[in-house]
């Protein structure tokens, strides 16, 4: 099954492994604490019996040591990763994540800080925000930045709340009945929508053109209606243009009387060479743990930041970390703020890890990044046109989108490309999204990928082309070579089996 | 830039194939007057060498993490078993994203399924999904959950809730068109004022709970569960110390619709709060409408097993603005931190250590309570946090703890409650010596002498 | 070529790596120190240009950290290890390497320290030394011990030459002479020779009874020749099989004027139940990368502590620590010392690990450990006899042996089962060792497996043996499922490429 | 015991099933006289948090460890890329054994390889093995193997090897029939003295000499080399400074038969002396008289390329007590570092380490020699280590420099040479800031004023 022009992988045995559960043996221990040092309060005294469990936590797996270091180590030989090879998910940006910043997030200092420790006794970690905050803010070129929220999706709705906000105390009594629609482009990743609408938003869509850009007659249209509370748009947007018409576009909505947010996720194609703040932007998200490194751990953690205009910045949430002299405070009191959105401060560990990747880079290398992360996506774009359907003609910025069209003839879709790409050794690309092209392939390599790996890229994906010219069956039922085909998807979501039980149990139910 | 694999040259080469002439032409389609013309202000680049002096010397500063302490409020300092930082290491983990491609994320997939059967056995409920972003926020999605599910505005919430917990709700609601009302704790117990149970009504979506609460109270999740469904409420529990579940009822075992807690417990380090895990669990009834991801079983053609993200049309890469939330990027690689904990500690570890996180607090509560002019004001039972009334303004007194004694005693509730400057909440957990305790004790006495 | 029986492991991609040298790129770079932070001097006053460098390094792989990163996680990829599963390598004691010894080894104050920093400056590491060798002591049964050699090979030169200089001091001049046999049994491990040899002694072999033990009546006769300085034993010896005449055998060694070395390297069969000393023996090296868990790396680093009686103490290597009250010293003074085999203290590293798997265990657990190491074995003895030759009658201890007499009627061999095994999911067995057995293999399953795993080994050789009676060329081409087949080793030592050279050179050459 | 998976129940059934019926009698081919009747008499088991307590607190009286230092004089502070440690951690390379079974052991042959090869390119030799112990059993092993490749019985050697090199050779060859003869050093140069070289002849084996040797002064191997083939003996040059490879004349170029090195200074924690890493080069001619393992190119029958351990025929395991060496056990998972390390570094990186170590060391030998009655003894060119003489006792000034500047000034070189009680050894690396030169410089001119 597999062509003898792959020569990016080779198969080789992987250890099975059951569920941790089907593994478990009764009286298997993995732990040792040290013996209770304090006189034993008898057990009744201590807590009465109807407020403590009685069930032994059965089901719980017993398991030594040993047991979970190979539990784990096998799993994890099932996952393809950033440190085997090129990981191109458009938006996505899995790029190298840094060792020296995993040292860092670990340092004891940071790592067993207790985020109610007293201000006096946390001055480091208060730094490393307000540090981070600095940076985050001349990178973007807007001055009021929150390192709150967890992820983007988080940073998106504290942006666009920022919004609700702003409009609110600008416009007074009845403002949030006026003007409650939030414009965003079909293009746009769900979260936007999602985060709109969880801000007591409505959401309108903006057409893309043929060119993949923003639709500038339909978005003079929609702020002709005066409802409008602001613009969600992507920039570079999700098929990886550039929106030529930025300032314009700002102008529009600014005269209709919105703001506009840009989801900040595509930053890896601007860094050190365009600002949202100098563009018109007033709101934006980032992704850390895209544009700045920090691992994306199989899901997350992230670390969305929200910067904004000085105009916004009242409302961003408490607390903030102001500067006073040279000692560093929380600022708690900031009436007109939208509130908290999360306890305590952010997600930490992710700042200590976009700080160190921003003082490694430095300025020059900051730039150096964006540049190289770009000149690759245009390279696989330049390697792949001949062979693939390129919906739009501007050349691409940090990502370019593709599509099945030219394959689809014999059959052969998106899906099965990305899944015959894993044949080949790579992780697929982000399929099927955006969802204004159709079959589209968002291919984003980022900078951590030298030129080889790129033409191994490129070569699989020419040879998946003649493949589904030639031999369509062998790209419909791939992946030939993993451990586990194509999983029935549908049929998983009918009847849906989300967690382990017992043997009994199961067949019971 | 050492991260960057091509060199110079090479990126030159790379320019010419793809017929520009330098790198400024790949930013044409951005106009000119967006360019910068300089360089950024941000620091000049560091060496290794050199950054990690750097965050040597601001962790240097953080002075509190280098004192035993017994501050807990939301953030517990639990041990954490050696392997499991080790394990997460593992960069086919760390370095993998969201397992949208089964074939080759299925360790990251099989994590998940493990975690999710994990938080339902704690818990006690029948599902939960693959985490949220910590505690306050997957309280916060419970509320809006609550509300798609009974289609009702009210939410009733408990102010012995974590403040934090209740701002975070505050701010997720404001535009949802949901109505908060607060209820009161009673003073002798410190747990949810039965009394004002009264607000219940057929309006009501949720009564919203935590459990200990935020005064280390454990409540009476079965009487609430009552007045809640009596009502045709959800009752939805909140747990900030994960530990308690190898001790107390689950509150899936006392009637509650959903639970969310804040799994940081589990192995994960303090980070000053975060990244920390949301754990977040309910009724198999209500699955469609939980928020965020879930992984379950599949198989493939051949009938090999194997999991994959399901249930998929709850989400907004597919719902858009229907979405059950806006949630993509979640915790995962901290809910594999905890999974491996939970699998380590296994049921026998749980139990003990919650068992000694309750014995030792037990034993605190008793040489504190038992200094001239120290009371505990509250009397419902508890795990292992506590109030502690001091005869003097207590953020004084803990500042003096700290400074004369090098012991964090707790945290001063004044920073909530301005109405209990003199109350303070100790947390005990395993990791406190009996020695520390003792100091703690010896330093609260001689200091208000 | 799967048979279906596999149940363990299932093949999946595994990324191709070339050799680095292959994969520079001219002013690609991996790493960033500070700044020179000093005056330079120019460089010809630094150093005269004839004692300079003047090839640049050429032919050193230039690579970004990324390339670093993706070259060895790829290429690791390819081993089996121990946290893959059973690594029944009999006599290398392949148990589990504790997460938290490695820990140990970095805390800063330990692995920073100089060697040569003043004892003062040092007590925290001269006590870990001091407590270890105390530790080694009581679990040895013997009084003397000293940390110094590396590894168990090194630790024999040191035990043997410990006996040399014993009996040139008690026998005085031309002792060396005439003493200068050392028996050997022709089933020990070819250091012990080897180490016997570079101590200048002559070897004499002593066989091995039908049962697997030595040969009394050898051992007498070699013993009445009068020039024997001692014996070196292994015990459980290298088939599994604890010496049961010990006693007596160190009797006839001492009557005949000689001392007995035990080779330690099977302690993971004693430990907490049974003590060389206690038995006779004068000199035993351990290996702490055995029997005390240090990780084996791939080949090292080891430590192999040189343990002896109190006679034999004052020629052990310098220095040795001493507590003197509650100082910690280090002693140079020990005018009939060996000397020194090794610079600095031996590998520090490899103690700490040792100390906290002790401190670990405790008394109880270490013996624990034994008991559950002898039971797998025995386990696994018991599961295979129905299908392997067994040569010897005895139970085995920690290890067993059987051999391919069966399979080689059809032409199976030992090392086609080892590959075989491959393909099952398991590391092979020690093969081919020891030589007194044909077609030995060596099974040590250790301690650190369960027994669903020790049962799919059973089933797994139980199905070669099936194998090996039905399908033959099935077994005699395995592995099947490897990322590489047999490597054609004759050839590669006929003309050996032990360097990559650049193409030029190597065309050349 | 938590590393041990069987449940002690398990274990009875496995008992049964073996025909057993309790673990003493897995013991009964021991004669009971010697089984143990009690436990051992080592320390009670410890948890986690006890055991990592006492480790720390053992470390904190490792004061040395955190001073600002100036030692050398064969093991080294450099600084460690991060990656380093990180990639030796993967799993699949710390618990794998030695390569025995190619097919499921290629990572760590490959890694091999590129060390050996690394080790020809930095000494410009021919072929290298897998590695030695560490430099001191290195520079042993040379010294028989010159034996075997010469047939001669008489080594010299430089008395400016390192003394416990010196020792370590001495301890090897005592029962090998070989007769070791000292050669003195200049007193104005501190390199070998040319004088003494009339002690090589006909009967020379070999001619051993360490460059930069133990006082820092860099020998002129070229001219050591034509004296020794001159006799037909062997050159081998030891060095103990591996990072001096980055900018000195590699031995290779100059005539040496065999190198051997410590490599140590690639990547290698100090960690109290050991595990370090002896590398060990020689000619092509000499490839089947080395010492230890080795590893090769191979084909499968495919005609895929892989690596084999090959030669195997020198060894112990084949050839017995006949064997180039009894090694077996060798450095590996320290390979692996060094070749991390000189792979991140590169060509570029190897240099510049080498080059701020050469002019820091000027730098502070400039500084020091500047001072009152401080002179610097040795006049042949350093690389970064240079011998100072006080104008007091060494060893008494050091003492107060470190207890009351808190700096690590050097080795007194009484250690090894009673008759130089005012000398001290200065090494100087990358690690060393200008800061902590000018402050050794300021203390020893301030503790002598
Ligand atoms: C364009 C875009 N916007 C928003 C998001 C949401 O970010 P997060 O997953 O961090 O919530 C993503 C990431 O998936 C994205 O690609
Ligand atoms: C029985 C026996 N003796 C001695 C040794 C040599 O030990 P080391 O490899 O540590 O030098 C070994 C290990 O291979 C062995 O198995």
């Amino acid at each position: 099954m597999n062509s003898t022009n792959i020569t990016k992988v080779t198969t080789h045995p992987t250890q099975n492994e059951a569920l941790i559960f089907e593994r478990s043996q009764p009286g298997r221990v993995g732990y040792r604490l040290p013996a209770l040092d304090v006189e034993e309060t008898p057990l009744d005294e201590l807590l009465p019996g109807n407020l403590r469990r009685d069930d032994h936590l059965e089901g719980m797996p017993e398991v030594s040591e040993v047991d979970v270091i190979r539990h784990f180590t096998r799993i994890s030989t099932w996952n393809y990763s950033i440190d085997l090879g090129l990981y191109p998910l458009g938006s996505c940006t899995m790029k190298y994540n840094s060792r020296l910043n995993e040292r860092v997030a670990r340092i004891p200092g940071h790592a067993n800080l207790h985020p109610l420790a007293s201000e006096e006794d946390a001055q480091g970690a208060l730094q490393v925000i307000y540090e981070l905050e600095q940076h985050l803010s001349e990178i973007t070129g807007l001055a009021g930045v929150s390192l709150q929220p967890a992820a983007g999706a988080h940073g998106e709705m504290t942006g666009v709340m920022l919004i609700r906000a702003y409009i609110d105390a600008r416009d007074g009594e009845g403002a949030s009945a006026r003007r409650r629609t939030m414009l965003i482009p079909d293009s746009a990743h769900g979260t936007n929508p999602a985060s709109a609408n969880l801000s007591g938003f409505k959401v309108k869509t903006i057409r893309s053109t043929p060119e993949g850009l923003t639709d500038l007659d339909h978005l003079r249209e929609l702020c002709a209606v005066g409802d409008i509370a602001g613009l969600m748009l992507t920039n570079p947007n999700t098929v990886g243009l550039f929106e030529r018409n930025i300032t314009e576009i700002c102008r529009i909505v600014h005269e209709a009387g919105g703001l506009v947010y840009m989801d900040g996720a595509n930053m890896n194609a601007l860094v050190g060479v365009a600002r949202p703040g100098d563009m018109g932007v007033d709101v934006i998200h980032l992704n850390l743990h895209k544009t700045f490194s920090t691992p994306h751990g199989g899901g997350g953690p992230g670390c969305g930041p929200c910067c904004c205009t000085r105009e916004l910045e009242p409302f961003l949430p408490v607390p903030r970390v102001i500067k006073d002299e040279d000692k560093f405070r929380l600022d708690f009191d900031r009436p007109r703020s939208i509130g908290r959105v999360k306890a305590f401060f952010g997600n930490f560990g992710m700042m200590l890890r976009a700080l160190a990747y921003i003082q490694t880079h430095g300025p020059e290398g900051l730039r150096e990044a964006t540049e190289a992360a770009v000149l690759n996506a245009r390279y696989i774009a330049h390697g792949l046109t001949a062979d693939y359907d390129k919906p739009f003609e501007a050349p691409p910025m940090h990502e370019v989108v593709f599509t099945d069209k030219r394959q689809s003839r014999k059959g052969v879709h998106t899906l099965d490309i990305a899944k015959r790409l894993i044949d080949y050794g790579f992780h697929p690309m982000t399929i099927y999204f955006p969802l204004i092209v159709q079959g589209a392939m968002l291919i984003e390599p980022t900078e951590s990928v030298g030129r080889q790996e790129l033409d191994q890229f490129i070569s699989a994906m020419q040879g998946i082309a003649r493949e589904a010219a030639e031999n369509p069956e062998l790209v419909l039922n791939a992946p030939h070579t993993t451990r586990i085909g194509r999983l029935d998807e549908a049929a998983a979501a009918r009847k849906p089996v989300l967690r382990w039980k017992p043997r009994e149990a199961a067949s019971a139910a | 830039m050492r991260y960057i694999p091509n060199s110079p040259d090479e990126r030159a080469e790379m320019l010419q194939v793809v017929g520009l002439g330098s790198a400024e032409e790949l930013f044409s389609s951005i106009p000119a007057d967006l360019l910068l013309r300089a360089p950024l202000n941000t620091p000049a680049a560091l060496s290794e060498i050199e950054l990690l002096a750097g965050f040597e010397e601001t962790a240097g500063r953080n002075r509190a993490a280098r004192r035993p302490s017994f501050l807990g409020a939301g953030a517990y300092s639990h041990y954490s078993p050696t392997i499991v930082d080790h394990l997460i290491q593992r960069s086919e983990f760390f370095t993998a994203y969201t397992p949208y491609q089964p074939e080759i994320s299925q360790g990251t997939l099989q994590v998940i399924f493990e975690f999710q059967t994990l938080v339902c056995q704690l818990t006690g409920m029948e599902v939960a999904n693959a985490s949220m972003y910590d505690g306050s926020t997957a309280l916060a999605e419970a509320v809006l959950m609550a509300e798609r599910v009974t289609r009702r505005q009210k939410v009733v919430v408990s102010e012995s809730v974590h403040p934090e917990y209740l701002e975070v709700i505050s701010t997720y609601v404001q535009h949802a068109g949901i109505e908060l009302q607060r209820l009161g704790f009673d003073a002798a117990t410190g747990q949810t004022a039965p009394a004002a149970l009264s607000l219940l009504d057929e309006r009501t979506a949720a009564l919203v709970v935590q459990s200990p609460n935020f005064f280390g109270c454990i409540e009476d999740i079965n009487a609430l569960a009552e007045r809640a469904h009596s009502v045709g409420a959800l009752l939805v529990v909140c747990v900030t110390e994960a530990a308690s579940f190898g001790l107390l009822r689950p509150p899936g075992a006392s009637g509650a619709d959903i639970v969310v807690a804040e799994g940081q417990s589990f192995g994960i380090p303090l980070s000053f709060g975060g990244p920390y895990l949301g754990l977040f669990a309910t009724r198999e009834r209500y699955a469609r409408q939980i928020p965020g991801r879930l992984v379950g079983e599949a198989v493939d053609k051949e009938g090999r097993r194997g999991f994959v993200l399901t249930l998929a049309t709850r989400e907004q890469h597919i719902r858009r603005e229907k979405a059950t939330s806006n949630i993509c990027t979640n915790e995962g690689l901290i809910a594999l931190a905890a999974t491996i904990y939970l699998e380590t500690m296994g049921p026998t570890g749980v139990r003990e250590v919650a068992m000694q996180c309750a014995q030792k607090a037990a034993y605190a509560a008793r040489r504190i309570g038992g200094i001239e002019g120290f009371t505990l004001p509250f009397n419902a039972p508890r795990f292992n946090e506590f109030i502690v009334r001091a005869p003097s303004e207590a953020n004084a007194l803990l500042s003096r703890l700290a400074a004369e004694r090098n012991i964090t005693g707790g945290l001063a509730l004044s920073r909530y409650y301005r109405d209990r400057p003199n109350d303070f909440l100790v947390c005990v957990t395993e990791t406190n010596s009996r020695a520390e305790i003792d100091a703690l004790a010896e330093g609260l006495a001689a200091l208000t002498r």
